[in-house]
């Protein structure tokens, strides 16, 4: 855990890709699940922010 | 810790023979060679042993216990594979603590044993890393620390220093044996490098073609090799071979090389025919007195010794002398043999024959 | 002792030897990967802007004459409250987790059968993979055959095992049952797809780790569960990513097979998003929805990349 | 007692999965083999219940397929000359008289034409491409090839409005060339992960033996390159036909008569009086046929192919 949050301060690539992929797949789940309207209108946000970080984030160093 | 007795050993696979009958024992904290050129039957020997394969007929026993029909899992026995085997999926902690946690251990005591272990092998730094990006050497200590985090009854060991290049070789090596030397485990090892086998084991296992040639200490298998084979497969160079015919009676302790008498340790049997007298190069002196006639061809320069290429009537012979003794190409000199050193093989069969010296050598 | 040909390229500098040889590297490089640049930029890239450009507007594209309106984000505020679309998400959502559920159990037991090595296991395998090479529409087409209400296999051979008459129940008709066809046929599909790349990570595994697993005592149940298993599972993962990927944009099979009825129960969000778009001519507005659609899949795909770069360099 | 190891399955599991493998087998098969067979039933046989597995054969669905016909009143059907050729005899025999040839060989060609139009477009511009990313140093080529592969992702229904709008002001609209090119950008990202794995799999020692000996880099690519890619490049284009031939959604959405492939059309085939499932079914026979040969040639290469080259076999 204390690594995870170290790379994320040092801006390496492992823990802040794994972070995007997080966000995307909760963007994903938050679009098709049936239970809560709000999280379906803010699915989008998420995935959009997840994708376009997982793109700016895979170009920090290892 | 265990004795391991082998009766009769054979495997066939389909057609083909890969172990023929193979009888011999491990004492009790034995560090012992199985050793043979690839494709002898060594590591189809070791497989059942350690019951990866199971024997077509003959028995295994571990303590006294017939595991012949058993698997693996059943044999209590660690084993270090050619390619280390590591689970690639795993950290270097997880791999080492997998046959503890195979056997429902409490998880306290598997640290402290997984920590015991690395400690030993001085691998605690790198516990937590993943196998995928350990050196050779390293992997070698986590196979090493997997195989005896679990004191079990045996070690099977396949050519485990095989993957390593030559500079880790040795080091492992002297760590493996200083290793055995303090837990004295009964550790069972496969080698096609006799020097490897010389230099660790305790006892040696000579095997081709799915026979075993011999079986006994280094010593005994240097110095008064049971067959051709291991005559010529154990030691570098070579032991030199003279052929010849004669014959003598058991009790005799000459016999008639050409037509010059040669001592050799007293014949416990009759030795008639094609004949093939051993000598390594280290118990040929040249004299020019010597009535053995040869013509250096080459000589091998090696700081210390050297080595002298020699033909003679009988074939070529390699001496190793003293590199202050002066042999240049081309000279003709006389070969003194050291009697007492000497093998008289049966040419056709291959086997040695029972001689004063090596009479307390052969085993069945 | 020096490679021969380590001396010949000595012999001419290298700057020299470019200049001799025509194209720099970097030249060729260019010349060589532009079209393929170009060709995606066109068709691929160029029309993506375009759509978000539209995704703003009211545009219709049955009407190009009419006046176009910048709508900013009203087109996205409509789609992600309505709670029609919403509704279609959670189909899909549903058609998505039963296909790959099914999917990964029958596709990774399948593998785990093949790899016992028996005797024509090749060519079964080659058989069973037939049905993914072919085209999903044709497939759709067929299958609407095969369920046929009264008079179709899948009622017939239904009421062949069970005893439940053919004539009481309509596969794709009314009565709930379609959305279970169309998973039926994804399933009947891509199973060999999954299975597939499972027996490639079954395959992956040398035959010396189960060996060591032995040795290590563990049982067969501790070894599949530990080994098999966390060994496949970046494989599996790189299957259940791309049919997650291929079943949320899934249209052909299911257009032809139920066209998203009967009413709405098969209506996945690329069939609802074709009728806004081609039938009823919302083109703003379903730019917006295809741009909804185009992100999620874009963030499934990256990834998908990351997943495919870690088999690799297995 | 038999040749054993640990990791060798025992004869009874190798038995038994054998024989769950076999019959999935056979249950996978199933609705495919109905399919063929119902191609050769006539249009009472194909919808009797319950299903008949044993019937005569007749190839009434494939003249129906290519072949329009009207069903005159029985009496004016006496009239006529006896019937010419065999279609017209087949035709006959179900109270109908061909009219003219249907547009299936006419869309059959249309996807024959796309599928190899495109096929060789997305070869010869993927194998420049991955020749590149395999051998040079291309500035942000992880980008790219991401990039590249990405697109095959996009939702076809996404991009085809823009697309749309795009061919119609191109006047690319319903066209052979629009076709080719739209299924050349979807097959190009697959032609260049699979060729560049193919190519990196090549030594480069080779081309650099050629250099040495004299050559430019097009003869290295062309003299070495090539033919040692040749069965890489054979399985791809494989693939990116299997992929042109079998696309429906740009087909449907794009194309309406000229340059309609076969797979929009299928569905559409309605016999006399209601679908004639024998003319369906054979029209999926024919078209899923050169897939199934296809896929048996691939086999080795399948793996590769579906993985966009990461997994080799």
């Amino acid at each position: 855990m204390s690594t995870f949050l170290t790379g994320l301060l040092r801006f390496r690539r492992g823990p802040w890709e794994l972070l995007a992929t997080i966000l995307i797949a909760l963007g994903v789940v938050m679009l098709m699940q049936p239970f809560f309207l709000w999280a379906y209108t803010w699915s989008f946000l998420v995935t959009l922010l997840g994708t376009v970080m997982f793109i700016i984030t895979s170009h920090f160093p290892e | 810790m265990a004795e391991i007795v082998i009766k009769n050993l054979r495997k066939e696979f389909g057609a083909f023979t890969a172990v023929q009958g193979s009888s011999f024992t491990i004492r009790d904290g034995e560090f012992f060679m199985l050793l043979g050129p690839s494709g002898c039957g060594k590591t189809t020997t070791l497989r059942m042993i350690a019951g990866l394969e199971l024997p077509t007929s003959g028995q295994i026993l571990i303590d006294g216990e017939d595991v012949s029909m058993r698997p693996a899992s059943q044999r209590d026995i660690a084993m270090v594979f050619q390619m280390f085997a590591l689970y690639p999926h795993m950290n270097v902690r997880k791999n080492i603590a997998y046959p503890l946690v195979s056997q429902g251990i409490p998880k306290a005591e598997v640290q402290r044993k997984v920590a015991e272990v690395a400690r030993i092998l001085r691998i605690d730094h790198m516990l937590d890393s993943p196998v995928g990006g350990l050196s050779g050497g390293d992997r070698q200590r986590v196979a090493l620390g997997r195989a005896i985090v679990r004191n079990p009854k045996a070690f099977m060991m396949d050519e485990p220093l095989g993957a390593l290049d030559a500079e880790f070789r040795e080091i492992m090596a002297e760590e493996l044996r200083a290793l055995h030397d303090r837990m004295h485990a009964t550790t069972v090892y496969v080698t096609h490098d006799q020097l490897e086998a010389m230099q660790m084991g305790d006892k040696i296992v000579v095997m081709n073609h799915g026979v075993v040639e011999q079986f006994g200490t280094p010593q005994e298998i240097y110095d008064h090799p049971a067959t051709l084979f291991v005559a010529d497969f154990i030691g570098s160079p070579a032991m030199n071979f003279l052929r010849f015919d004669s014959q003598a009676a058991a009790g005799a302790d000459q016999v008639t090389l050409g037509d010059q008498p040669v001592t050799l340790p007293q014949l416990q049997e009759p030795a008639i025919g094609a004949l093939v007298l051993g000598v390594r190069p280290e118990h040929v002196t040249l004299s020019d007195t010597a009535p053995l006639r040869a013509r250096i061809e080459a000589v091998e320069y090696l700081g210390t010794t050297q080595i002298v290429t020699l033909s003679t009537p009988f074939g070529t012979v390699k001496a190793r002398t003293p590199s202050t003794q002066p042999a240049r190409p081309g000279d003709l000199t006389g070969l003194k043999l050291a009697a007492p050193r000497l093998s008289l093989f049966d040419a056709t069969t291959g086997r040695a024959f029972r001689t004063a010296a090596n009479a307390g050598v052969f085993h069945g | 002792m020096p490679n021969p040909i380590d001396i010949a390229a000595k012999a001419t500098p290298p700057a020299l030897a470019r200049k001799v040889r025509g194209l720099s590297d970097r030249t060729i490089a260019w010349i060589f990967v532009a079209p393929t640049i170009f060709l995606l930029l066109a068709i691929n890239i160029f029309p993506l802007i375009w759509t978000i450009r539209l995704s703003f507007t009211n545009y219709a594209a049955n009407k190009p004459n009419a006046e176009v309106k910048w709508v900013g984000i009203r087109n996205y505020t409509r789609i992600l409250t309505d709670e029609d679309i919403w509704s279609h998400m959670t189909t899909t959502a549903h058609f998505l987790i039963w296909t790959i559920v099914l999917q990964v159990i029958i596709g990774f037991t399948l593998a785990w059968l093949i790899n016992r090595k028996f005797k024509g296991n090749d060519l079964l395998t080659t058989l069973i993979v037939v049905p993914m090479m072919l085209s999903p529409a044709v497939v759709g087409n067929f299958w609407t055959f095969l369920y046929q209400p009264q008079i179709g296999m899948v009622n017939y051979i239904v009421e062949f095992f069970t005893g439940i008459p053919a004539a009481s129940f309509s596969m794709l008709g009314p009565g709930g049952l379609a959305p279970w066809s169309i998973i039926i046929v994804d399933t009947w599909m891509w199973t060999p797809f999954v299975m597939l790349i499972c027996l490639a990570g079954l395959r992956s595994i040398p035959d010396y780790i189960y060996e060591a697993a032995e040795v290590d005592r563990a049982s067969k149940w501790r070894q599949f569960w530990t080994i098999t298993v966390p060994m496949v599972l970046p494989f599996l993962m790189l299957a259940v990513l791309f049919r997650g990927i291929e079943n949320f944009k899934m249209f052909d099979m299911v257009n032809l097979l139920t066209g998203g009825g009967p009413g709405d129960e098969t209506l996945l969000t690329s069939i609802d998003l074709k009728r806004e778009a081609f039938e009823k001519w919302r083109t703003g507005y379903s730019s917006a929805y295809a741009i909804i659609l185009f992100v999620t899949v874009f963030g499934l795909a990256s990834i998908y990349v990351k997943a495919l770069n870690k088999v690799k360099e297995r | 007692m038999s040749a054993y190891s640990v990791t060798e399955p025992s004869k009874a599991s190798k038995l038994a999965a054998g024989l769950l493998v076999t019959l999935y087998t056979i249950i996978t098969l199933l609705p495919l083999v109905w399919i063929i067979s119902t191609s050769f039933k006539t249009g009472p046989d194909s919808i009797s219940y319950p299903p008949k597995v044993f019937f005569e054969p007749t190839v009434e669905g494939y003249v129906n397929l290519f072949t329009t016909r009207t069903r005159p009143a029985v009496s004016e059907l006496e009239t006529l000359p006896p019937p010419e050729g065999l279609m017209e005899e087949i035709a006959r025999r179900q109270g109908t008289i061909i009219t003219g040839p249907s547009r299936f060989g006419e869309r059959f060609m249309n996807s024959v034409i796309i599928g190899f139009g495109s096929t060789a477009l997305s070869i010869f511009l993927g194998t420049l491409a991955a020749y590149a990313f395999s051998r040079f140093k291309v500035p942000l080529k992880d980008d790219l090839l991401f990039f590249i592969l990405s697109t095959r992702m996009m939702p076809p229904i996404a991009v085809a409005i823009p697309i749309y709008l795009m061919y119609r002001e191109l006047g690319l609209s319903d066209t052979h060339l629009g076709m080719i090119l739209l299924y050349t950008a979807v097959n190009i990202s697959l032609a260049v992960w699979l060729l560049k794995g193919f190519i990196d799999e090549i030594p480069r020692e080779y081309e650099e033996a050629a250099l040495i000996d004299g050559y430019t880099r097009f003869q290295a690519f062309r003299k070495v390159v090539l033919p040692q890619a040749a069965t890489g490049i054979a399985s791809t284009a494989i693939f990116c036909l299997i992929f042109a031939w079998n696309e429906y959604a740009f087909a449907v959405l794009l194309t309406s008569g000229n340059a309609q492939t076969a797979p929009p059309f299928i569905p559409t085939i309605i016999g006399v009086g209601g679908q004639d499932w024998p003319a369906v079914a054979a029209g999926a026979t024919l078209f899923l046929l050169p897939v199934m040969i296809f896929t048996i040639l691939l086999r080795k290469h399948l793996l590769r192919g579906i993985t966009f080259g990461a997994v080799r076999k």
